[in-house]
């Protein structure tokens, strides 16, 4: 038990640590301290370190590289955004609103990570990774030249023209390269901070279950998981369907955080911000994972007094980290640290 | 599982024309594993042709030859890892030519590797409670939500994960990480791991590969008590005659993918056909013999 | 627009994606790493080509050579600096890197170069008889550019030449043991640092003329240049199976048809997603690309 | 937890960055901020005695592929407050543009650093997507916005306090269809446009809603996207094959001039009718302007024309930045003016609030008139849309020809 209970100790750690900045930010927004650039921040970042955990669900507890996980991200935006403004006469609470679109975001993301998962699980390595970035392009196509409009006889879909025979009085939703216009801005950090937290539960809740140990060990060893009878892909499919719909939910989260996003938002490069998120904070290491993606978007923001410069900063800043990080010297020194705490409970 | 196979018709027993090595107790009962004319192609290449096979259902069997005579290809087969080209498994009278290495495993077939294939990010404990993983019974979501059943579950897998480290004396070990145990541990998990998934034939791909005579000699003697304990037949590929003689009740020979020589320890020693594979004669006198044979 | 334009069209198209692809799978075959920096390469040996001819007035083919040499030394600076520290740690974390050397490359340009478009000049310019500038062979209706026509050939001549020099000489023999196993090479006493230092230096060298004639063919120069690319030449790598360099060829080409036929047949609107939807149907086919080595897993 | 620690050590660089890069921007609306911008870097004249210097603010891309956009307009709007400043009158600016990468998200975040920073004016953002963004944040934090560029109807829309300098895209679409149909220039017409892109995509929506009426058949309708906007053999061969007289590139001018290249190795010159993002393609460099020829563009700017305003800024940008001004630097510019004039017009004094000030220019705005280099006698409805007469331009010889 005494594995169980360092996992756990970890765990908690982690949810600490979530609690006490929401908890910490929460008093210094309430002292008016806040600044309105980090204040702008908070509901992006609570989105992004969503997705850098769910990202870490199929790159670090699955082992599989995905490129294109912020297709999952766009189809939660787009859909779960589309639904808190149908549900805007039916539903008087903003916030419980947008719990209906997290949902319906995250409901969505995971059908068509089911769907994309068909495919794409029948592949390996760079042949795989290749495959969910060519969906997410797919996905960004799609919704380019997506038109949505809802009137009193219900949604009225159209694919690559604007002709959806609506009544007057009905309104265009989805505007294809326009994306969608006039949200009502109902995101709350409060809000994220409990999808974090939800995440953190399901994502720790499963990866210390027997599905979560099967998924580790498909990782770990694909081979020796068939021959000990786990059926590969359904759990393959398990954790990639799971790590699709926290991305809906938090496309849903960050999309009604502003007035208006377009389909390009979720490109080839978000997706690779989130991958950047999760090697930087370690593979299948949610609590690095939250801090990197936290860090990461703060950091361009905080250069901004290198103005120009602030890009190229940036990159050097991005460069010299994962040098660092990957420093067999710095490794080894803390490598001998992390044992002697440990006690050699290893051997 | 059981009653899966009781529902499957006995397939009909293709006549085996090598002698069988079944021993004499599970004589009267039939088989575990029967291979009729199993065999692989590689492209142009034919790895295996012809291999023919009954397993008792006690019975510890080994299987030898040179290298490259297609010993582990045998495995492979046999768990499914290549679906064979020619040939038939029936596992307990049920063909498995339709199941997955997945299902092989469920219908009773574990195994252990050549090159030790550990999931060496787990721990110890976890790698049993992997070989457990189908006999645990809760799903993704009583995990997700800590469901009762969850616990209920996990507290009787650990234990039944901790009685079988105990098999090798490892219950001390199962907090480690099993990529950083020394080889010989390695080894003896990866036997605990196939075991905890229940079979009821256990494939040992050269165990007591590099494990010096002491740690052999142990592992003669747990295979053996293996053997008793959980009644299931054990058939091993190994290198080192002292154990293949000492445990083996029948032994298989095969050299270039055909059966050479089938029979009991003694039997195996004393066979000049055996003795030219190994020791290497001509080519054309060994293929020879082994049609006879 | 008749089904033989199109195929030339595509060509055209996809001889730009092979020659970018080529150094991209060189690199990959070889390093096992994704070069996202690669495309980023190519438009740096583009600035540079473009100044060499268009402030120095140097003669295309010196420009072509300089910016070959620059390249060279920037992608081993780069490799040196940003890749080899990283020689023991995971892929992943190389390709991270790899990414902000991507972003370095983007934004020193945009402040080097401002964002202003360059219009590179177009070198493949035949002066016929009547003085008039021809840039294309005229066969009845059908018209194919020297860009084009250059293009492949130099993609032909690179492709044999590296396979040639990959499969013989002691480098190639290095390159090869690299690749397969860097610990069983280094205890051969193989170089490994070195020999991936020429590899980048050589694939770099590519990206620069690879920069010259994809800017010839499509001749709007930017910072941003480079990504798009970057990204097709890496969906070209692997659709002809990556780490094989007639696959990237190959790959490159269809890529550039699949595109140009999409474009003219289906919807010019959904072109990219048809492209990807065929990449991802080829592969479920050919799990390992066109010409990838289907490498069968011990066990 | 395995590799927390190294982790950590890795990230304490990332947040002394983030600290260091912070305190000047978290430290709270207070604190006077350094100027920022590539371009505008401190004001150099100090400002008179009584002069009130006023806090203007705005985004653009000054980095990633539309930074062309949003340099333009900052540098251009640094001249601008420089010879304002220097002239030494009553109205004096600091000026604060912040990078926005033409991302909605980062343009808030750049909107609410130039907030702290104490803004009281805003040029709202340059480009269209991350403007609907940021006008969404000026209109509830009443921060009045007159946005150079953005010509998206959204970013107006429903907002008292949003003006806009340039024309509308709906404006630009149906002015196109009208001018083409008025000077008989074709009947069957082709229209090639950028379907990821909110500005091509509102031109185009009003110039197929306005054709069909004005008796201009579009035969040939065919698009390209981001990264896909290189080849464009299918989009010409389409509109050659169909009989298009006349081509409409409701565009910017990069991939325009791919275009002309293309088309004219392709042996297909119709008429080219290009909008306002058209206006550039001369001063792009490199270019072989011969293959612009004929262009017809509708464009309130000239960099060419013999005003002698114009020929004053264009020379003073060519020195300061090396290239020549397009269109947007030039409404960056008059944006800066305009409001010079609006605040001396409403005797704004630079201790008023930011909201005190958005009702002064909405007064301001809404009633007055205002000549700059993008038009004489420029005035603004309530809704915040521009009334200016676009100038119907041929390109001949490399210049542009007015062609009235």
């Amino acid at each position: 038990m005494k594995k169980l209970t360092k996992t756990s100790r970890n765990n908690f750690l982690t949810y600490g640590f979530v609690i006490l900045s929401y908890v910490v930010l929460q008093a210094i927004t309430a002292g008016g301290h806040m600044s309105s650039m980090l204040k702008g921040q908070l509901v992006p970042i609570c989105a992004y370190v969503v997705m850098a955990i769910s990202l870490n669900l199929t790159v670090g507890i699955l082992g599989e590289l995905s490129l294109g996980h912020a297709g999952f991200m766009s189809v939660g935006a787009f859909m779960g955004t589309t639904t808190a403004i149908a549900l805007k006469n039916v539903i008087a609470s903003p916030t419980l609103r947008l719990v209906c679109a997290l949902i319906v975001g995250a409901i969505f993301a995971g059908i068509i990570g089911f769907l994309v998962g068909i495919p794409v699980l029948r592949l390996n390595g760079d042949y795989l990774a290749i495959v969910t970035l060519a969906f997410g392009e797919i996905i960004k196509s799609i919704f380019n030249n997506l038109y949505l409009g809802l009137d009193e006889h219900g949604f009225h879909l159209s694919l690559l023209d604007n002709k959806l025979h609506m009544e007057p009085e009905g309104k265009l939703i989805i505007g294809g390269p326009m994306g969608i216009g006039g949200i009502q801005k109902i995101s709350t950090f409060t809000v994220g901070f409990a999808l974090i937290m939800v995440c953190l539960i399901v994502i720790f809740n499963l990866v210390n279950s027997r599905a979560g140990r099967a998924i580790m060990a498909i990782r770990d060893n694909r081979i020796a998981a068939e021959s000990v009878g786990i059926p590969v892909t359904t759990y393959k499919m398990m954790a990639f369907v799971t790590s699709a719909a926290m991305a809906g939910a938090a496309g849903a989260l960050f999309a009604m955080n502003f007035s208006t996003f377009v389909a390009n938002k979720f490109d080839f490069n978000t997706s690779i911000l989130v991958l950047v998120f999760v090697v930087l904070g370690g593979l299948g290491n949610m609590f690095g994972s939250i801090i990197a993606a936290a860090a990461l978007t703060i950091l361009p923001e905080a250069l901004r007094q290198f103005a120009s410069y602030r890009m190229l900063v940036y990159a050097i800043v991005l460069i010299l980290v994962m040098l660092i990080r990957n420093n067999p010297t710095i490794r080894s020194f803390f490598e001998r640290f992390r044992l002697s705490k440990k006690g050699g409970a290893e051997e | 599982m059981s009653e899966q196979k009781k529902q499957r018709p006995v397939t009909k027993m293709v006549p085996v024309q090598s002698k069988a090595i079944v021993p004499e107790r599970d004589a009267d009962k039939s088989p575990i594993l029967e291979c009729h004319h199993l065999g692989i192609d590689f492209g142009g290449l034919t790895a295996v042709n012809d291999f023919n096979l009954m397993v008792g259902r006690t019975e510890i069997a080994g299987l030898i030859g040179p290298n490259g005579a297609g010993k582990t290809t045998i495995f492979n087969l046999l768990t499914k890892v290549y679906q064979p080209t020619r040939g038939s498994i029936l596992l307990d009278g049920a063909d498995t030519s339709k199941m997955t290495t997945e299902q092989v495993n469920r219908a009773g077939i574990a195994r252990t590797f050549q090159n030790i294939r550990l999931f060496n990010n787990l721990s110890v404990e976890d790698n049993v409670k992997l070989g457990l993983h189908n006999h645990i019974g809760y799903g993704m979501w009583g995990g997700v939500l800590r469901l009762p059943k969850y616990w209920k579950e996990e507290a009787h897998a650990h234990d039944s994960a901790m009685e079988l480290l105990k098999i090798f004396d490892m219950e001390h070990l199962a907090n480690a990480q099993a990529g950083s145990l020394p080889y010989g541990a390695q080894r003896r998990l990866e036997i605990v791991r196939a075991l905890a998934t229940n079979p009821s034939l256990l494939l040992l791909d050269e165990p007591a590969a590099g494990m010096n005579p002491s740690e052999t000699a142990e592992l003669m003697d747990n295979i053996v008590r293996i053997r008793d304990l959980f009644q299931i037949a054990v058939m091993l590929i190994e290198h080192d005659m002292n154990l293949v003689m000492g445990i083996c009740e029948g032994i298989c020979v095969l050299n270039f993918g055909q059966v050479i020589a089938k029979g009991s320890p003694d039997e195996i020693k004393s066979n000049p056909v055996v003795i030219e594979a190994y020791l290497g004669k001509k080519d054309k006198k060994k293929k020879k013999v082994a049609n006879d044979g | 627009m008749s089904f033989l334009d199109s195929l030339i069209s595509g060509i055209s198209l996809g001889s730009v994606y092979a020659i970018i692809a080529l150094g991209y799978t060189m690199v990959y075959g070889i390093a096992k790493m994704l070069n996202f920096a690669h495309g980023d390469v190519i438009m740096v040996g583009a600035y540079i080509c473009f100044f060499a001819v268009t402030r120095f007035n140097l003669p295309p083919l010196v420009g072509i050579l300089v910016a070959v040499l620059l390249c060279t030394v920037l992608g081993i600076t780069i490799e040196k600096l940003a890749y080899a520290p990283l020689r023991s740690a995971p892929s992943l974390a190389v390709l991270i890197t790899a990414i902000g050397v991507s972003y370095f490359l983007q934004n020193a340009a945009l402040l080097l170069w401002s964002p202003n478009p360059k219009v590179f000049p177009n070198f493949f310019i035949l002066h016929g008889a009547d003085g008039a500038e021809q840039t294309g062979l005229e066969l009845g209706s059908l018209r194919i550019s020297y860009v084009t026509l250059v293009t492949i050939v130099v993609c032909v001549v690179i492709m044999l030449v590296l396979t040639f020099f990959i499969n013989n000489g002691k480098l190639g023999k290095a390159m090869r043991a690299v690749s397969e196993d860097k610990d069983a090479a280094r205890l051969m006493g193989i170089n490994v640092n070195t020999t991936i230092s020429v590899t980048f230096a050589i694939g770099s060298g590519l990206a620069a003329i690879a920069g010259v004639l994809y800017m010839s063919a499509y001749p709007t120069l930017v910072p941003t240049t480079g990504s798009m690319p970057g990204i097709k030449a890496f969906t070209a790598a692997v659709f002809g199976g990556i780490g094989s360099i007639p696959g990237a060829f190959l790959g490159g080409l269809l890529l550039g048809v699949i595109e140009i036929f999409a474009k003219a047949y289906i919807s010019t609107q959904l072109s990219d997603a048809v492209v990807f939807a065929v990449l991802i149907v080829v592969l479920l086919v050919k799990p390992s690309g066109l010409l990838g080595k289907v490498v069968r897993e011990k066990v | 937890m395995k590799k927390a620690l190294s982790l950590m050590l890795a990230l304490v660089m990332v947040l002394a960055l983030a600290a260091c890069g912070g305190s000047s921007t978290d430290a709270g609306s207070s604190t006077p901020a350094e100027t920022t911008t590539p371009a505008a870097t401190e004001s150099s004249t100090p400002a008179p005695a009584g002069a009130q210097v006023f806090k203007l603010g705005g985004t653009g891309p000054l980095t990633g592929g539309a930074a062309i956009y949003g340099q333009a307009c900052a540098n251009a709007a640094q001249i601008a407050v420089e010879e304002i400043n220097a002239a030494g009158g009553n109205i004096q600016f600091e000026l604060n543009y912040q990078d926005d990468a033409h991302d909605a998200e980062k343009a808030v975040n750049a909107y609410n650093t130039l907030k702290d920073w104490g803004m009281q004016i805003s040029l709202g953002s340059v480009t269209s997507t991350p403007c609907v963004a940021t006008s969404a944040e000026t209109f509830s934090d009443r921060i009045f916005a007159l946005t150079p560029s953005a010509s998206s109807v959204a970013v107006i829309d429903g907002k008292d306090n949003q003006f806009q300098m340039c024309f509308t895209d709906p404006n630009q679409g149906s002015a196109s269809a009208q001018y083409i149909a008025d000077k008989g220039l074709a009947t069957k017409v082709a229209v090639i446009w950028k379907n990821d892109d909110v500005y091509s995509k509102g031109i185009y929506d009003t110039f197929m809603a306005a054709a069909p009426g004005l008796g201009l058949e579009v035969v040939s309708d065919t698009t390209f996207q981001d990264g896909n906007d290189t080849n464009f053999s299918v989009q010409i061969a389409d509109a050659q094959s169909k009989g298009a007289e006349l081509v409409f590139l409701p565009m910017y001018y990069t991939p325009a001039s791919l275009i002309f290249a293309q088309a004219k190795a392709a042996g297909y010159a119709p008429i080219w009718f290009g909008v306002d993002g058209m206006d550039g393609i001369l001063t792009l460099e490199g270019f072989d302007t011969s293959l612009a020829e004929g262009v017809m563009l509708l464009t309130p700017f000239n960099a060419d024309s013999d005003d002698q305003r114009t020929q004053n800024f264009v020379a003073k940008y060519q020195e300061k930045f090396g290239d020549i001004p397009n269109q947007f630097a030039a409404d960056a510019y008059d944006c800066v003016y305009a409001y010079a004039q609006a605040l001396e017009a409403a005797n704004a004094t630079a201790d008023m609030s930011a909201e005190q000030l958005c009702d002064l220019m909405i007064g301001q705005f809404t009633s007055m008139n205002f000549d700059g280099l993008t038009g004489d006698g420029m005035s603004w409805d309530a809704s915040g849309a521009v009334t200016k007469s676009p100038k119907g331009m041929v390109i001949q010889n490399g210049a542009y020809v007015g062609l009235d």
